[in-house]
């Protein structure tokens, strides 16, 4: 299956063990989504458990809020991860907190999904990772999956998560290839990181689409200058595995951050203070970043040159074995 | 019913225990009012907002439900908290600033502080309520500066689509801090608002409460059958402060204030009972004894609750503990290793910042 | 103007050459889009939206405003900046992902991509002709689903309260990508949610472009004389599929279409216009002939322009380089130092996300 | 003057020199300001220079941008920062985005003002340290004065300036302490930290309120311990004055980065990270983090226990110092 397909069968797999998961957004019915990721769950579960809404994205996650306090497991589609800013407020005023200002008494068990990233040539404000400003307003747990595999696994932790979870899914792996994935459900724990390639010289930590980019250029450099290079895909954002980080650290003293989104107050930067706080004297180079810039997210003709790839991470990696 | 407490419209079906209930109510959430803005000036609570001049909204509201209903308030509902059931004691707690006043809170949501971010919520309840096929209803109220916020309109609006089991009500009180309703929208009344979601909108006396049950009474049977969302625009006018950091002098006429306080609902409650020989001094004196007893009490017993522990900062963040909330806690414990890891009851005076 | 192109109510001021230029205009964005639609399924173009049977609306609207006034659009509205004089060249290159497309926009604003965040921006400007004592209007366009959207409703009360120079057109296309009109709102017209700002809300026909101009007219000179903001509903109907990347055969019914196509604005103009002698296949095929030509030579000249340096990625964001953009450049150039550091004008093939 | 009187000042000698400076907000006209900052200007320069706006935080945002893009100066006030969130999108998708997005054809000269941070016994939301994510997403500037004096220099060069300001003011401090304000303007440079206290052995990074937490615990450590402390007040929070920070560093070697807002991502990360990257062979330590928890601000009750106070940061110090 590819990552689309994976999702679908998340969703489908929840839905039919608990009839407390309503889908809701725009488009999610009887167009299942305009990626297509709901395709056929209105046919099979009915207009009340896949509901098409009004253009509201403050409203999409606001009701969830209601819905999520009053019994139900609300599974929110934001059309692109750039329209969740309209929902800024409820998420991180109200969802965020609902657990906390009642003393535990109401909880907020929703999951927000959003396509998200970039590289495919979109409109403006159709390619945001903006996993980093969630990640630091207190109270949500970020997951973005870089496979089908993980996809349906992480989606089904995050669907059966006490906690408000925001699911980004990089567009641009939708269908970009497929892994076997089991039709039954089956979890990936939130909070876990996944070692995708063990390595000695250095680590590179990194998410999303750019897990595959650091991949491509960890092979790299191992063929072309026999840099072993572990490579870490971090797939939860908030809270981020720091155990995983600081124990490849340790081994490997080097250290390269991946990641798509603007690198100013970025994840990269937790991470690089996180591994300089923890680990210091393992340290042969300080952790380089290697990001988006800290501008817009580019109109799609000079995207290329705004997005981190593979010459970038072995500049990076250089940057890490040379210092 | 006039100010003079004389009834003009239909009356809705109340037995005459049952409006001395209500009068009783209306009298004792009075009670608590007062009594919090007396510990507040004493500096024994925090940041405090008083609902004066709006009982009858507060009472009639909570009247009108049932208990499980879902309510949605604001900072300027504790009345309709103390006449849903909640003790006074347990909104004293939030006033206090100890996050466990709503732990045992019934479907009483938290006071919504940002403003108007909450009609979305009563909707997403009321859905909930559609989708599980229960009869509870879903109210959220708030003020007439709320029904600025984009949040409201959007919520009327899936109420609309989605006929929902859910009542917006607006208790207008003419005011949002300094600017009176003429300057919040060019509407003729806020109730006409509902016409932009294809929903119902009903202006009714908010301080009249024959008139606000009925009101909320229709809207709730409505909803209960199916028939949908309304919204209801109360009449009603803050007597007092916004809030105990505002001067209400700096921007109204003292004389509209005056106006007002002829019309406020208590004392037209009390003429009408008068009027039906419900009232005598003895039952003002003895529901006024019992209420201050009560507040008293309540007010003791939040001052001596056991304290918060500083582990408690970190719970009720997610369902367990973060790795990074984990260790966030031990830096903290051992920054208080040499201090008392425990809250006060007593609210600190801080100086400054609000004028 | 009904579907056969004859006027059923009272006709705006138009001499017969205006009207001429009005279907000459129509004609000439529709070949615009035409080619449009072609190069993007070409890969010369990325996404790209069509307002294929929301012709009348565009130029209506442009025809209607003067050259100062500020117009606020959409994604949809292409057709409406042409025009408004923008030219084809400079259109297309904002779908040819080149942030250089309105860097000589005049009042137009770029494209709102977030559907309906952009009223309060035209509210906003039509606040600064009221400070700043000018008389221009200021405009917004936008789609139905748009006016589900929390800041539609806050832009219309604060143009209501303010009493402000602006006008909120809804080109109500029946359709919100595969959402229909009906789920959008339980309101009985888009129109009517103006009255919950208290301000004017106007229904037209937005396939007739006189009932479009009229409409148009009657809010603008409103605005112009101090007499405040108006809603304009114009009906429509969007004849091809939402974007490039949809797929209107999914949701909505073929019948529907065909229905609606009989009542597209072109041809009801044309069919007006030969009724009145204005018309003749020799005018047509002249008009079409040069916008034929003007938009091969658009798209020539879009496509050979200048590439972008990768500098340009840094510019524009302040009104100076900041110190982290500075560095970030470097790193760039030295990234680069091996590639070309220039932008093409290809639109690579991406597969895959959309289905 | 104290510091409301000094922003008092600002915004009274901006809108004397330039007509097209206005004001907007909720109660910033009849009642001059929940904080009285804005008190006496409705009288001076009418209601068309001090707008008494409907209460809707998105929309007083919305129109300051389609204000500034048609030539007026927009001073907003959002009357606290935790009520920002609502006008998140329209900050981040447009007021940041528009001179990018049309070429430079359009800009978006606005001030957004708003009361931030905590310590004053609050309800819920009203003690907001939200700089991090509005440093995050690019295109806007950020700005935090600590005292009277910086606050109206920094204002005025915010008012000046070609390109939207965040002018965030710690309430903590409106009326904390007064300091020799001139009537005239003048202007303090944004981007620019200032260097409160020159010191040998330890820097400390901080601003706004804890800047005067970091005085306190940098004096303590300096009479009770022989510990010589450098403290910046960093003041401009995007773009940060990292040669002002690197230039310190390679002269102390140790770091203590003090801030209210929440850790994960916050801006104590990125100052960590800069700091790894460009100075980590001078570091005798790894730059530590006293800064607010992973937590929502707190009930006041707890508030002593989140904040920052001049323990912590002397443990912080100890930290670096005993590395
Ligand atoms: C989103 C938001 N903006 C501003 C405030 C500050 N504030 C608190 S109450 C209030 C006025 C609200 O007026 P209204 O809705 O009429 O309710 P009332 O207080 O009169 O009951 C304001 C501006 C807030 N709490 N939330
Ligand atoms: C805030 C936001 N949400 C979702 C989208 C994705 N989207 C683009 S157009 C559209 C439908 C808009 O419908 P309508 O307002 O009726 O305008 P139309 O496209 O029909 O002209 C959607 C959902 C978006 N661009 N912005
Ligand atoms: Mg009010
Ligand atoms: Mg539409």
């Amino acid at each position: 299956m590819h990552m689309v397909a994976a999702i679908n069968s998340a969703l489908d797999n929840e839905m039919q063990r608990d009839k407390n998961v309503v889908l809701l957004g725009e488009d999610v019915g009887v167009n299942g989504g305009v990626f297509r990721v709901t395709d056929g769950l209105f046919k099979k579960y009915g207009a009340d458990r896949v509901v098409d809404t009004p253009l509201a994205e403050l409203s999409i996650v606001g009701l969830s809020i209601g819905m999520a306090a009053a019994g139900l497991k609300p599974v929110a589609e934001i059309q692109f991860s750039g329209f969740t800013y309209a929902s800024f407020e409820q998420l991180v005023s109200h969802a965020a907190r609902i657990r906390y200002r009642s003393g535990g008494k109401f909880t907020c068990p929703m999951v927000l999904r959003s396509p998200c990233g970039g590289g495919i040539h979109a409109l403006e404000l159709h390619s945001e990772s903006n996993e980093a400003i969630y990640s630091h307003m207190p109270g949500l747990k970020v997951v973005i999956p870089s496979g089908p595999y993980e996809a349906k696994g992480l989606l089904i932790s995050a669907i059966r998560s006490k906690d408000p979870v925001l699911f980004f899914e990089p567009m641009k792996l939708y269908r970009a290839f497929r892994e076997e994935v089991p039709e039954t459900p089956y979890e990936i724990p939130l909070g876990k990181a996944n070692l995708g390639k063990e390595g000695k010289d250095v680590t590179i930590i990194s998410w999303s689409t750019m897990y595959h980019v650091s991949m491509l250029a960890a092979k790299k450099m191992e063929e072309e200058n026999g840099v072993s290079c572990e490579v870490i895909d971090l797939r939860t954002i908030n809270p981020i595995d720091t155990d995983t980080i600081i124990n490849s650290v340790k081994k490997t003293g080097r250290v390269v951050i991946v990641h798509e989104g603007p690198r100013n107050a970025g994840m990269g930067a937790e991470i690089s203070a996180q591994i300089t706080e923890k680990a210091m004297l393992s340290l042969h180079a300080p952790p380089i970043r290697v990001t988006g810039y800290d501008t817009p997210y580019p109109f799609y003709k000079t995207e290329k040159f705004y997005l981190p790839d593979i010459e970038k991470v072995i500049i990076g990696i250089n940057k890490a074995m040379n210092f | 019913m006039d100010e003079n407490g004389k009834v003009t419209g239909e009356m809705p079906k109340l037995t005459n225990d049952e409006i001395k209930e209500l009068y009783k109510k209306m009298v004792t959430i009075r009670v608590y009012d007062d009594k919090t803005m007396k510990i507040q000036r004493q500096g024994r609570v925090g940041p405090y907002i008083s609902y004066l001049g709006q009982e009858a909204c507060q009472v009639g509201i909570a009247a009108s439900l049932r208990k499980d209903d879902w309510f949605f308030p604001t900072y300027r509902d504790s009345g309709a908290l103390y006449a849903r059931g909640m003790p006074l004691k347990d909104v004293l707690l939030y006033w206090m600033g100890d996050a466990r006043g709503f732990a045992n809170a019934g479907n009483n949501f938290p006071i919504c502080i940002p403003v108007g971010t909450h009609p979305p919520h009563a909707a997403g309840a009321a859905f909930a309520a559609k989708i599980k096929g229960k009869d509870y209803v879903s109210l959220a109220t708030f003020g007439d500066g709320a029904t600025s916020r984009g949040d409201f309109y959007e919520a009327m609006n899936f109420a609309g689509v989605f006929n929902l089991p859910v009542i917006f009500v607006v208790q207008n009180n003419q005011w949002a801090i300094s600017v009176p309703r003429s300057r919040q929208t060019a509407s003729q009344t806020i109730a006409q608002k509902a016409i932009s979601a294809g929903i119902d909108g009903v202006v009714a006396d908010g301080n009249d409460i024959f008139s606000v049950i009925k009101a909320i009474r229709y809207a709730a049977d409505k909803a209960r059958s199916g028939k949908g969302a309304t919204v209801i625009e109360l009449l009603t006018y803050r007597l007092g402060d916004h809030s105990s950091a505002d001067d209400q002098k700096k921007y109204r006429e003292q004389a509209e204030v005056e106006t007002w306080k002829k019309k406020e609902p208590v004392e037209r409650l009390k003429k009408y009972m008068l009027s039906k020989g419900l009232w005598s001094e003895k039952f003002e004196q003895d529901i006024t004894a019992e209420a201050t007893q009560a507040a008293e009490k309540a007010i003791t017993d939040a001052e001596n609750i056991p304290s918060q522990k500083l582990d408690e900062l970190f719970e009720n963040i997610f369902s367990e503990m973060t790795p990074n909330l984990k260790e966030e806690l031990e830096e903290l414990k051992e920054a208080y290793k040499d201090r008392s890891t425990e809250s006060t009851n007593k609210v600190e005076k801080i100086e400054g910042s609000f004028p």
